[in-house]
């Protein structure tokens, strides 16, 4: 029988030198420059880490270059951080400058780090996903292509900013808690493929998938399948996820949703999940111009009007959303207005609003 | 959608092996999908006994049976599963037992 | 078939690294990968996915790792008919040796597209698209050189933790030790779905969150201390000298308002008042660090919208201290596996079925006793159970 | 049976006014009342209540104003075997003239136990305890001195209203004339209840609320006002002068942080952001007042936790202006009942209605556009409608 | 046929003369002393308010007494404020003091404005309501003899402190947001008199009474009655409201439960609910000493840590509920973390809490 | 409870007049009833219109039906209901026509 449960490498391993010796002992850090970071251990070692941008979606030979790299600058050894983006850790300072030009000799963008944005959380999209009202790659590219400047820090924010995309309602990357999260969402009620429903799908998980109970036994005995009640559908495509035979996908419905002001750190404010500003915008690939200046408009006006050290969400709760609306421009709709579960925590029950 | 002889007879199977005819699943056809999917073949008891109980459970509840219950009610521990059909409950015993392939849980 | 793919070439131009280029390399070698970018001009040309629902494929041993896939269209795309992907279980904080690492990269140039994810979002490699065949080799050839893959399906999903001690100041606890430990304790959940559904967990070394645990992880561990912050007044003074405006940006800032300036010195003047929120912290890195009785906080209950909505994780342990062998974690974790196994339905994360039954089963149910702490608030409503009497 | 009444007795000690010495004046002229004080003690020993589930009495033409009530144990107290109470809709602001009161008074003396709740919880005027026979007679009586019931059933019950313009600097609305106005307009659905269930309508003057309209009307009418507050600075310096801590109590508190002291002078500085709160009126009474551009926001919902747990109003339309006849609130609220009376199930208030079926539907219903003023924050779930398309 | 649809008196008829002369000009007010309020009009005149506590539970002849005092005082007229407490309103200055003398001579206290405890909203209890978990006026009368000092204006408090009490989960007079709520609860199951099940009760109606689907149809279609699933109910009475055959009251079960911090007014904060602290105390009549000193405990402890012109939600609300509990010394107990619909709401989702 | 004699029939009755016995109801109990409560007895058709209705509504439904209802479907104005019934649908048609004392809608 096959090798099994020897699990992922032992992390020690992997370590560079000036890890493993520090290791705990961090003391404090500094931004050298974008990109740059100094970490400077109790021991009085220092490390340097250069990050850059990657897309994620990679070819080996790539990531042999930053093999390469590493192995040149960094014992070989590097990481990659929560977000995807590489990153060379040395303890000479004098390592940075070449660092920096091989990783611009490769294409990838030194950056990421302070008070810009950083690279996104993404999922598969197109590239691999059956259930993608979206792409996920092909936007990402579009969107980072545009927010370049505050990846490379030619441009900053008040505070971090970070951008996630999911290309679908599953939401893969938890980007609900994000500052501005690009969802992609069908808006057509799912078809049914009476006649393969037996034999793709479980009957009673098919009902249970859907969070309105939209779908109920099929009133024809005789017929072993299901019907969904249009009214109570919204489109989240659970089923589809559970049963082969309700496809959802629509060339013309599918598209984009915007969401804002989600954290997940506990710095200052509690998180908070994002919330929906946008409910649609067409998919119009290959470079979705709708969204991107959407995203742009977004981030400057908050660039010009948050606190410092402000995040997005952080920023809107105090100036309220009916101020964030007015702002932005993004004209306010019934489907801003939640009417799921939770809705009625999200009702203004006060006088206190701003005109 | 892929054709293939199980038990002498003609199936729709999908890519990964599952019968899109359920209504023509015997017991023999179990036998002839077990050849890719159980440790011995023919089946021995302990592998019946699991095919038998996922199938009769579908029949009844119309889902496949969840994995606690499974192992529970047929006193198996779950690597004792994976020994008898190596791809798991899911991918292994399911198919066998002629059910729909699993989006959810097992 | 027109063969021309204007729509991704666009894709290549643009300040920011190109995925197409990623593609264009790795079909230079792959015909898969060749193909995948023509599926993928065809999904922009008919703004539609090309890839069918499902697929149920995997290694011996295992019931997770792999994700099925296969083409709707496979006369127009022959070479990735089938294209699944094999998720690896990264190294705890994504560090890598090179060597070992490119072991790994020629396992899979070998036997599938060459093309991957560094990293997908749960923090596995993904292995981008390979055929039923290579499955079983691929997995033989990378436990042969030490990797193991990682989650998928109703199990334990590969845990990640932030970067943690190995270069980060805050970090309260040991989160590479955690996860490389409670990876090797759990394989058998990791790679045996047993539960009702995905379950998972992630560690932070302090309330900064560096890997989202709080949104994304039906058990988020975060860092924290049960004393008081430690401030350091050389520190504090440095920053002064500088110019920092540690009155405007830190002091006004502090959600409690548990700092006050004193005569030039920044003290924690209602310690009792601090929620380490780290923002005093992140701003005065040189100044002020956590304390030093270190450990952290368990919430439970995070996850994606499906079904009822998106969930953050909620306190259930305010203090747990985290030494290895996490004895006192791993109890808790099983108990409550045991808990959600037990009651939970097909589908059903810890969460909604917390919700669905209500949080005094769940703590009944891994003895812990109820704390303030665990909520912003009490409850508004007079629905209240007294099935224990009153 | 014993007489003795010792726990009464022990209530007619202590510093607050006693119920129960008014229970022992009725009861030198009312058997009822003498009952009513041994079926007190009973409830007291026995920690039960003596009265029956429902009853169900009236008055002609009406279906509502009286609330049936017989005694569990009529053996045992004969005089309260029916002992119902009758709700008189009360005059705007509870103000009343004396000698109207007193033509009130008797007829209820004549007819009844002599008690009643200045005012029931709703606002009415309640008398309490009478039987089947007199109740019309009391209403004959009561109308010819120019008194009606108030509502009761699943109706609109009987509007009430801040004192307001009458005694109030703060009044931006004419509450006593709209509640009046109302109350005359819809006598019909006051007094026949046509609903699926009760519904509420309370206005109060301006933002403090003083009928705690936001919290026990389905429509609440709060006063307010469009353009900006009004700062008198000779007024802001007599509080200054008087050693009034301005900064502290009121610029610091201002929720928005929209005040600013400049030079001495008190100014709104960023008039945007006054969400017109109230806090700095009510500190500084003499110095500031509301803006002069007045009028109302209209909010729906409030209720008590039955089925769903208590509501509070929450915004439907941010300002509307309030002038006789009230045309504009009219024709709104009869929009929303027609809608409500149409869809909404048996007991089923009119924010439980907007819950099952979404807030969207109630706009169309209304013919409302939404704006953002009607929520704290839009929503989180992406669970979206497009019944309309995209 | 009798006379119907007349309506309420005009109100016009019914206002003092300062009253309908200054209407709608009043420019600012002054706190003159506890229970004594000046308003100055533009016109210039002055009217000055005397405000005195009561009983709400009043015979015919007290409010022929309070007739008395205003025919002598305020030329036949006085009012009602929405919290129960007669006002008399006068233009004459030199009328205050004989006022304050009348109202004491026929036993009421002179107060509740300010910063202090008004009367307290209530509702029938014993006295008259079938529902009734507890009681009303005996409850409110025992509470209001401990807090007449911060009444009369002896004590005073950071900002107005309203409590309110409801006899049952009903709660009538929406006590829901009150500073501090005593409300009335059931703790046991329903019982079911299926007998007269039918006779006294629609069967649709009882079910769907059920905030939590705990009644279901008998199993036994002979039956034409429900059963109650004991797991489910949580006592709320709802089925008792709807259906006298499921009576609910129980001598040793019923009792008390305490909400506190809830407020109505939109000053500073929006309002917010009450929210339960005390989840049950036992009946213990005639004066309910466990209830009224918790009361007192959580008054006091309010007094002596709230800032200036904080209610008391606002002063949890900053220090946190955390603090609240142990500050108050209140056991914090499963029952105070919901469980209902919204619940997920209220949980703690941040690592910020207090030790 | 009280005790009354209806149509001849010993009948118990609630205070408020409500029968107790349902299943002993009929046309002319419903006409004995209707002496407290309708305006005009015999009844008129249109009276018994209205008590038909809410008996057959609470027949098959279990339920009183809704005011709005019961004007729409019978194309009655809610104060014609009121002249007819002087005491409203509940207190007065609904007695007549020998439903449970209404505790809801109606
Ligand atoms: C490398 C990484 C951890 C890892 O294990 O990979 C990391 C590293 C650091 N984080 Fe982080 N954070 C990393 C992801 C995150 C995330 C997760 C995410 O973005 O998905 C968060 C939560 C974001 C959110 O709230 O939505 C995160 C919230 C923070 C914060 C809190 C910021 C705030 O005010 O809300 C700080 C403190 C700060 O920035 O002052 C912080 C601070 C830091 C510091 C300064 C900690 C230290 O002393 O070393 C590190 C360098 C920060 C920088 O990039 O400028 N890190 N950090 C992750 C880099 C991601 C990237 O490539 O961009
Ligand atoms: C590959 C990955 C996206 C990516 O491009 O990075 C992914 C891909 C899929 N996810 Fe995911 N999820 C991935 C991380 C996540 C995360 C993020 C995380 O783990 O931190 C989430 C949100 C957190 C959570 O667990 O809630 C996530 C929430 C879901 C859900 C919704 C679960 C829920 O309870 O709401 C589904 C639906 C399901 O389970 O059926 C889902 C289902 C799927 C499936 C299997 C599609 C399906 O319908 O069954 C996707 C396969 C795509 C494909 O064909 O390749 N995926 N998925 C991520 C895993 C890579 C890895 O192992 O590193
Ligand atoms: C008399 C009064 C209490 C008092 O002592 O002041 C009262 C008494 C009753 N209310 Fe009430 N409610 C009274 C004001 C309220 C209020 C306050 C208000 O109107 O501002 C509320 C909360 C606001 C609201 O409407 O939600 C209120 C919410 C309820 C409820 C719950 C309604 C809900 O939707 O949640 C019920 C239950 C019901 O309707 O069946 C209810 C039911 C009742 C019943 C009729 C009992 C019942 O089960 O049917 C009570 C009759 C008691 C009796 O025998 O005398 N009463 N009731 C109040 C009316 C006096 C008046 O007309 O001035
Ligand atoms: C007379 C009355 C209105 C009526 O139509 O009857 C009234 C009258 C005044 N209220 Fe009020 N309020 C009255 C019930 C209320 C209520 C409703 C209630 O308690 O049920 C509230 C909402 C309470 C809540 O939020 O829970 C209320 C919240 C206020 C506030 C806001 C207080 C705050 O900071 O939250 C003010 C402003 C202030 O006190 O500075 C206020 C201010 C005032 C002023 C000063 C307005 C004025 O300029 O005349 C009046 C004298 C206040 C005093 O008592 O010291 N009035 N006031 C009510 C007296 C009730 C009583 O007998 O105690
Ligand atoms: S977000 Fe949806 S479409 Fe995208 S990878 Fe996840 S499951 Fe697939
Ligand atoms: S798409 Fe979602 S809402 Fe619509 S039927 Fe499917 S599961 Fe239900
Ligand atoms: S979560 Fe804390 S310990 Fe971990 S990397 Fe971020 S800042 Fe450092
Ligand atoms: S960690 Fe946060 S709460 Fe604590 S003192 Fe610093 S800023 Fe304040
Ligand atoms: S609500 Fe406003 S206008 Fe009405 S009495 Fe209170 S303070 Fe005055
Ligand atoms: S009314 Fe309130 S929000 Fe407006 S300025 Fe005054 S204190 Fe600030
Ligand atoms: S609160 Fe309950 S018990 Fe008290 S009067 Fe209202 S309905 Fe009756
Ligand atoms: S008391 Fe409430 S929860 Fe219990 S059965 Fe009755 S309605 Fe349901």
């Amino acid at each position: 029988m096959a090798t099994t449960d020897i699990g992922p490498p032992d992390y020690k391993e992997m370590l560079p030198e000036v890890i493993a010796k520090n290791y705990g002992k961090w003391k404090y850090h500094e931004d050298i420059k974008p990109g740059v970071l100094k970490h400077v251990s109790e021991t009085g070692d220092e490390a340097f880490t250069v990050r850059c941008g990657s897309p994620r979606l990679v070819s080996v030979d790539l990531i042999r270059d930053l093999c390469d790299i590493a192995d040149k600058y960094c014992d070989g050894h590097f990481r990659f951080t929560s977000r995807y983006n590489p990153e060379f850790i040395t303890p000479n300072k004098d390592n940075i400058e070449p660092i920096i030009a091989a990783i611009e000799k490769i294409g990838l963008p030194v950056g990421g780090t302070g008070r810009g944005i950083s690279n996104m959380i993404h999922t598969q999209g197109w590239i691999h996903c059956h259930g993608a009202a979206t792409d996920a790659s092909g936007v990402v590219k579009a969107i980072m292509d545009e927010m370049y400047d505050y990846f490379v820090g030619k441009k900053t924010l008040p505070q971090k900013l970070r951008i996630s995309l999911a290309c679908c309602l599953n939401m893969c990357g938890a980007i609900h808690a994000t500052d501005l999260a690009v969802v992609g969402v069908h808006t057509r009620v799912p078809t049914i493929d009476h006649e393969h429903m037996t034999v793709l799908c479980e009957l009673p998980t098919t009902q249970a998938s859907c969070p309105t109970g939209a779908i109920r036994k099929h009133p024809d005995p005789n017929i072993k399948s299901v019907t969904v009640n249009d009214d109570k559908c919204m489109y989240c495509g659970n089923c589809f996820t559970v049963c082969p035979a309700m496809p959802i996908a629509h060339a013309e419905g599918d598209g984009i949703a915007i969401y804002v002001g989600g954290k997940v750190s506990n710095a200052r404010k509690a998180p908070m999940f994002s919330r929906l500003v946008i409910p649609y915008i067409p998919n119009n690939p290959p470079r979705w111009p709708e969204v991107t200046s959407v995203l742009k408009n977004i981030v400057e006006v908050y660039a010009s009007n948050a606190h410092p050290f402000e995040r997005v969400g952080e920023w809107i709760e105090r100036v309220g959303w009916e101020r964030f609306f007015k702002l932005t421009g993004i004209p306010f709709v019934e489907q801003n207005i939640d009417d799921f579960e939770l809705a009625r925590d999200t009702l203004r029950t006060t006088t206190q609003f701003k005109w | 959608m892929p054709k293939g002889i199980l038990a002498g007879v003609e199936f729709e199977i999908d890519e990964d092996g599952f019968i899109q005819e359920p209504e023509k699943w015997s017991e023999a056809v179990a036998e002839d999908l077990a050849k890719d999917e159980s440790s011995i073949t023919p089946m021995p008891p302990d592998q019946w006994r699991l095919v038998n109980y996922i199938r009769d459970y579908y029949l009844q509840f119309g889902v496949a049976p969840p994995v606690r219950m499974l192992c529970k009610k047929n006193d198996f521990d779950l690597k004792y599963v994976y020994e008898m059909f190596p791809k798991g409950p899911a991918a292994g015993a399911c198919k066998v037992a002629g059910l729909p392939k699993p989006t959810g849980c097992v | 078939m027109d063969d021309k793919t204007p729509m991704m070439d666009e894709l290549e131009k643009g300040p920011w690294p190109s995925y197409v280029k990623e593609l264009k390399k790795a079909a230079k070698k792959s015909d898969a990968a060749k193909d995948l970018i023509k599926v993928q001009e065809r999904s922009f040309e008919e703004k539609m996915t090309m890839w069918k629902h499902g697929g149920i494929v995997g290694v011996a041993g295992y019931g997770g790792g792999v994700i099925g896939r296969y083409i709707s269209r496979p006369e127009e795309f022959p070479n990735v008919q089938a294209f699944h992907t094999l998720r690896i279980n990264h190294p705890s904080g994504w560090f890598y040796k090179t060597d070992r690492l490119r072991e790994l990269l020629d396992v899979w140039e070998k036997h599938g597209s060459g093309l991957c994810n560094f990293h997908g979002s749960t923090g596995d490699i993904i292995f981008l698209g390979t055929t039923s065949e290579h499955l079983q080799p691929i997995h033989d050839e990378i436990t042969a050189i030490g990797w193991d893959l990682g989650g998928s399906g109703s199990d334990l999903r590969t845990p990640t933790g932030c970067v943690g001690p190995a270069r980060c100041e805050y970090a309260c606890i040991d989160t590479l030790d955690f996860i490389y430990n409670i990876t090797m304790e759990f394989q058998n959940e990791l790679h045996r779905p047993p539960f009702p559904y995905k379950t998972k967990i992630k560690a932070s070394g302090c309330p900064n969150d560096c890997v989202a645990a709080i949104a994304r992880a039906d058990f988020s561990i975060i860092g924290t201390w049960h004393d008081n912050l430690r401030i350091d007044q050389d520190g504090v003074k440095e920053y002064l000298d500088s110019g920092f405006d540690v009155q405007g940006l830190v002091v006004n800032k502090c959600p409690t308002n548990a700092l006050e300036m004193v005569n030039g010195k920044l003290e924690l003047a209602w310690p009792e008042d601090c929620v380490r929120c780290m923002h005093c912290i992140n701003m005065m890195s040189k100044a002020i660090r956590p304390g030093v009785d270190k450990g952290a906080t368990i919430l439970v209950g995070a996850k994606a919208p499906v079904i009822h909505g998106a969930c953050l994780s909620s306190v259930i342990i305010p203090f747990m201290k985290m030494e290895p062998p996490y004895t006192e974690f791993k109890e808790l974790w099983l108990k409550a596996m045991d808990w959600w196994d037990e009651n939970g339905r097909t589908r059903e994360r810890i969460s909604e079925l917390i919700d669905r039954v209500g949080m005094r089963m769940f703590l009944r149910a891994i003895d812990v006793e109820p704390v303030p702490q665990m909520v912003y608030r009490p409850r508004a409503n007079p629905y209240v159970f007294f099935d224990k009497g009153v």
